[in-house]
């Protein structure tokens, strides 16, 4: 990492400049740190630093009880965390064998929705933000408020909500919630419209971001891109259509691609999400089953000795559960989470290369990583 | 009276900026001294009751060249290690000579024009009145064809140094 | 004495003075737009509404520890704002803010002076104020600084020229290059050169944001990218001299651009003749209305649009911006002399 | 949220036989010493839902060139299903890795690679849905290209390489797990491979670009022995930093801890270190 000697002879000895981009810097979204070689403002390599914010979560969910852990997952993709849940108590349903009521279930569609649009709204936000359009951070920050709202009225909490329980929920959805939510899907569907009028057909938008960071579908594949950053790039994978859980095998929804897989389309491929995350939340809002909220779970959760991989659909991609049971104790033998943010940052090297630094900001927000995953 | 007292304490300044330009190490500080330096020129302009000439010393050699200079003192790397100075092929003998013979020929010019006579008035019959309009109408008259070459000159140079920092056209 | 003396005196310290409140407020006015367009309040403690929020600013900067990095060109350092704000402060001299008025029987002209190289003076002495932003760049001997002051340096001499060519359109149409004789001429033809030369006005406009490194043409500070340019390193009262000079010059750009464009200190529609009603308000306050909605727009344009991106800003600059200045300009020379001579 | 307070810390098997902040330097000697029986104990009950004979009833599966000897020769491990009474006896020293139930047909990309690449694949096991095999670790690459590259397979996507850590497996301690995904078939099988500490486990980089960090993490965080990886540095933990910290036998508690709740003896601890250093 030294800087490079100087070439004597050389009549115009240009500096390949080396610049450490964060990790204090305000558009590496915490605490990112890209070691950028220029020349000139072009980026010639990015070395991608990580593990500023590494709490050892895997670790130390192999010393809590299989109910303790569902508040750790909370802290890893903190601008998601109800997603976070679905997905850890789904993977110790599936080597328990739990049976899910179907309200439940329905909740949890719900609640993984408003969390996506939640996560989508900050993204769009400091995406916009990292590219110098300040408002609609503002615009969608308001928006953010109402469902963080909603999630308080749920869970009590505004932002590590530790919401779900291994079997269901820990409580049943207070009273006239499901009608909150379709009124906030009335609000919110106006709003996209907003943020698309400021941004979509801007010339200077599609100047910053067409073209910018292309990645075709197999390469993406090849990178381990998942979620946006891989349906930009025209890959139809997702895993809530692929392997449905929760229940979005009962909802009706598309899947929307890009095509070029610039940094263009994976904002297009966000912003239709955001209309087809309200288009599950309005179904699933109007058709939650009256029932129980909570399967058949032993007082004692102690799987059957044995491992499982589960993977839902978080916004940021596919967020993976790993879990080892010895069958012996009540703490997993292992813990291991696939971050999606961890895999999709792994592709800003490749991205970068060639573009300028202005583009790096743009690059990074189009990735949309949370160092708090990509850490844990 | 008031005019000498001015013109001489421009003076002053505008070579002492001009022995700092050479004398200064660091480079970007020797630019600054030019920029300095300009502007002395330019106030001497607004002695003279040319204030378009004083305004466009500014504007193009302040303004623009010498900003193209910290650009590229800058940009190019010319922080040579101290040993750098020493160079081999150093001519010091023909660099005193070339000195001396820059010498002689200022002297020459000094002597020639004292002893000359005056130079022939300024050229009063311009039909135009006023300074930018007295300077537009010699440049295009009487100086049409220096201009012009001038230009030509910068078109030349503008190319060939786009073409020697351009890596790949 | 009092003509010679006294008045430019007082005329000098009053411009001054107002400028340096006008751009305090600014500051102000510009948290407060930019509040409203993204719904927000904006500064609401110090004083109702937060109108003393620019002097509990100035007190904040003036007692902030002023920090000088320890490898950085201490001299530069200390001198490049100053650098930057002494230029954006001098070329209020010839901005005529209204025609001659009579003052306790002196017949005062609403500007400090008026030389006949009026417009040349203000572009020549702006870019001289490129310098402040360059050296503070180079001399924090850091390394986003430096990026900075490279795009500013570029960013500058790059608009400079498209800027210049569409001046040279207005001192085209009215043979002179004295900011008064301008608005004056605007008065004989009875019609905004604005309305006359829209082209000329749009480029002046798109050039001018980039000139006083506003967005989207910000880059040289670019939070996001470069936090914060040019001015990283700069703490306390020099941070605070850069940010008084990038107002300062925004104030002067909408300045030049009403008096060139819209008018000076005309009303509108000087052609119309059952308007003369709108005589009876002053000459300056028209000036600084028309000044004030150019700012305004400033401030709207920078909280609605994306930043553009470097190599983006160049490609505007010399392949849209200055081969059009430059057919404008011929077009304007051709009408000039064959139409209305 | 209150299932079972009661016993949150009961089974740590390891924080007993860790003294303190040391680095672990030397874990394969700690490791050795518990062993509580290597994993062929061909007699032992399978897995503990389903105790079957060894030999995986072969349903469907179209070629009939399936290694039997090779399951059977690694059955599945949990060698004490009743381990409820002394949770602190022994450490695990190894994955349930049940076989496939005669009702659920082996799908045909491994039956595939079995014929493919006879001897590859030692063992076929079905949990809760997922697919597993296991490969000796000198032929993961090998059935990785495979996987990745054969029609029926084309696991072009790498979710996840991870590690499991069982220190009573001395010479192989660690599991590492390749998640395998096909955007084409939408399937997915976990690959897994045995290594020790300084066994090379060839990467798969090249294979999958995804592998790059996936793999970077599980040399940082097991000390697994990647070869042929292009970037092989610490990619969570600081560059010096000395050990791995998902092994089983990392403390967990180490100077920072000690620090805050008795200073006096993290300094007697830090003078020790000290003086060790010096010599």
């Amino acid at each position: 990492m030294d800087a490079p000697a100087l070439r004597h002879g050389a009549m115009f000895d240009t500096n390949e400049l080396e610049l450490n981009m964060g990790p204090q810097h305000p558009s590496t979204h915490g605490v990112l740190r890209v070691v950028l070689r220029l020349d000139g403002e072009k980026v010639v390599d990015a070395d991608v630093v990580i593990g500023y914010l590494h709490r050892g979560i895997e670790k130390l969910s192999e010393n809590r009880n299989y109910t303790q852990i569902v508040l750790l997952t909370d802290r890893m993709d903190y601008v998601a965390a109800a997603t976070n849940n679905v997905g850890y108590c789904e993977t110790v349903e599936k080597l328990m064998a739990i049976e899910v009521p179907r309200r439940a279930r329905y909740v949890r569609t719900i609640v993984c929705e408003l969390q996506r649009i939640a996560s989508h709204c900050l993204w769009v936000g400091t995406h916009a933000m990292d590219i110098g359009a300040m408002t609609v951070f503002l615009y969608a920050f308001r928006e953010r408020e109402l469902i963080l709202d909603l999630f308080e009225e749920l869970c009590g909490a505004r932002l590590t909500y530790n919401s779900q329980r291994i079997g269901g929920l820990p409580l049943d959805i207070p009273p006239g919630w499901d009608r909150k939510v379709l009124a906030f899907v009335e609000v919110m569907t106006g709003k996209v419209e907003e943020y698309e009028a400021l941004l979509t057909e801007n010339r200077i938008w599609l100047e910053r971001t067409k073209g910018v960071g292309v990645i075709e579908g197999p390469e993406a594949i090849a990178l381990g891109l998942s979620g946006p950053p891989l349906r930009g790039s025209g890959v139809p994978r997702d895993i809530r259509k692929d392997e449905p859980y929760a229940a979005y095998d009962e909802m009706q929804f598309e899947v929307p691609l890009g095509k070029a897989g610039d940094t263009y389309d994976r904002y297009v491929v966000r912003m239709e999400e955001f209309r087809q995350s309200l288009r599950i939340i309005r179904q699933a809002a109007e058709g939650i089953p009256e029932g129980p909220v909570v399967g058949k779970v032993p007082r004692l959760i102690k799987p059957p000795a044995g491992e499982t991989y589960h993977a839902i659909e978080s916004p940021k991609g596919e967020l993976g559960y790993f879990v080892v049971s010895d069958g012996k104790s009540t703490n997993p033998y292992r813990f291991r989470v696939r971050p999606p943010s961890f895999c999709n940052l792994q592709a800003l090297r490749r991205l970068c290369r060639g573009h300028l630094v202005a583009d790096v900001v743009a690059l990074i927000g189009s990735l949309d990583v949370v160092l708090g995953e990509v850490d844990r | 009276m008031g005019e000498a007292i001015a013109f001489y304490t421009l003076a002053a300044f505008i070579l002492g900026f001009a022995v700092l330009v050479i004398a200064t190490k660091d480079t970007v500080h020797s630019v600054l001294f030019l920029v300095l330096d300009f502007l002395f020129v330019a106030a001497l302009y607004v002695l003279l009751e040319a204030p378009f000439l004083a305004v466009i010393q500014v504007l193009v050699y302040a303004g623009g060249i010498v900003v193209l200079y910290l650009f590229v003192v800058m940009l190019v790397n010319l922080k040579r290690p101290p040993e750098a100075h020493q160079d081999p092929r150093r001519r010091t003998w023909l660099g005193f000579g070339l000195s001396a013979a820059i010498l002689a020929e200022l002297a020459a010019i000094a002597l020639y024009s004292s002893a000359g006579a005056a130079p022939a008035g300024p050229a009063a019959a311009l039909p135009v009145a006023g300074n930018t309009e007295q300077v537009g109408w010699l440049l295009y008259t009487r100086y049409l064809i220096p201009f012009e070459i001038a230009s030509m000159l910068l078109l030349v140079a503008m190319i060939g140094a786009i073409v020697l920092a351009k890596r790949e056209l | 004495m009092i003509d010679t003396f006294v008045i430019p005196l007082v005329k000098i310290l009053v411009v001054l003075n107002a400028t340096l409140v006008a751009v305090s407020y600014m500051v102000l006015l510009e948290r407060k737009v930019i509040a409203w367009t993204q719904s927000r309040l904006g500064p609401m403690r110090v004083g109702p509404y937060g109108v003393l929020q620019p002097i509990a600013d100035a007190i904040k900067l003036m007692i902030k520890e002023d920090i000088t990095p320890v490898r950085a060109d201490r001299w530069v350092f200390t001198l490049a704002p100053i650098i930057s704000m002494v230029p954006a402060l001098i070329v209020y001299a010839v901005i005529p803010f209204g025609p001659t008025v009579t003052i306790f029987g002196h017949a005062v002209p609403l500007y400090v002076t008026d030389i006949n190289v009026g417009l040349l003076y203000i572009v020549s002495v702006a870019s001289v104020g490129v310098y402040g932003i360059i050296l503070a760049g180079y001399a924090s001997n850091s390394k986003y600084p430096l990026l900075a002051s490279l795009r500013a340096s570029a960013q500058l001499i790059s608009y400079e020229v498209a800027v210049t060519l569409t001046l040279v359109s207005v001192i085209l149409m009215a043979g002179s290059l004295s900011m008064v004789s301008i608005v004056l001429a605007q008065e004989q033809a009875r019609v905004w050169y604005g309305f006359v030369q829209p082209l000329a006005f749009g480029i002046f406009f798109i050039g001018s944001l980039a000139e006083t490194n506003r967005a989207p043409f910000d880059m040289p500070e670019a939070e996001q990218e470069l936090t914060g340019g040019f001015h990283t390193e700069y703490s306390g009262m020099r941070f605070a001299l850069f940010f008084l000079a990038e107002y300062a010059n925004m104030i002067v750009v909408s300045s030049v651009a009403t008096t060139l464009f819209l008018g000076g200190w005309l009303r509108p529609f000087p052609n119309v003749a059952w308007l003369g009603v709108l005589d009876l308000i002053p000459g300056w306050i028209w000036f600084l209305v028309k000044s004030f909605v150019f700012l305004y727009i400033f401030i709207w344009v920078r909280a609605t649009l994306p930043r553009y991106r470097y190599d983006q800003l160049m490609r505007l600059g010399w392949k849209v911006l200055i081969p059009l200045a430059i057919l404008n300009l011929v077009a304007t020379a051709i009408v000039k002399v064959w139409w209305l001579a | 949220m209150a299932d079972d307070p009661r016993k949150p810390e009961d089974a740590t098997p390891h924080d007993g036989d860790d003294p303190g902040p040391v680095a672990p330097a030397a874990p394969a000697a700690a490791a050795a010493s518990t062993p509580p029986g290597e994993v062929a104990v061909p007699g032992a009950a399978a897995a503990p839902a389903s105790p079957r004979p060894p030999v995986a009833p072969k349903p469907a599966a179209p070629p009939p060139a399936k290694p039997a000897g090779a399951v059977a020769a690694r059955p599945p491990a949990a060698p004490k299903p009743a381990a409820e009474h002394p949770p602190k006896a022994a450490p695990p020293s190894g994955p349930a890795e049940p076989p496939p139930p005669a009702d659920v047909p082996v799908p045909a990309f491994i039956a595939r690679l079995q014929a493919a690449k006879p001897g590859a694949v030692t063992l076929v096991s079905y949990f809760v849905g997922d697919w597993t095999i296991v490969v000796p670790v000198d032929r993961l690459h090998e059935v990785a290209q495979h996987l990745r590259d054969a029609p029926e397979a084309a696991f072009d996507f790498c979710s996840d390489v991870t590690a499991t850590d069982w220190p009573p497996r001395a010479a192989e301690r660690f599991d590492v797990v390749y998640c395998l995904y096909s955007t084409t078939h939408r399937q997915r099988i976990r690959v897994k491979t045995r290594a020790g500490e300084t066994t090379p486990v060839r990467s798969v980089t090249d294979l999958w670009p995804a592998a790059n960090w996936l793999e970077r993490e599980v040399f940082d965080m097991f000390g697994v022995n990647f070869t042929g990886h292009p970037d092989r540095r610490r990619i969570l933990m600081p560059d010096d930093w000395q050990g791995h910290p998902q092994r089983k036998d990392y403390p967990l508690e180490g100077p920072g801890e000690l620090l805050l709740e008795n200073p006096q003896e993290w300094l007697k601890l830090k003078q020790t270190r000290d003086e060790a250093d010096l010599e």
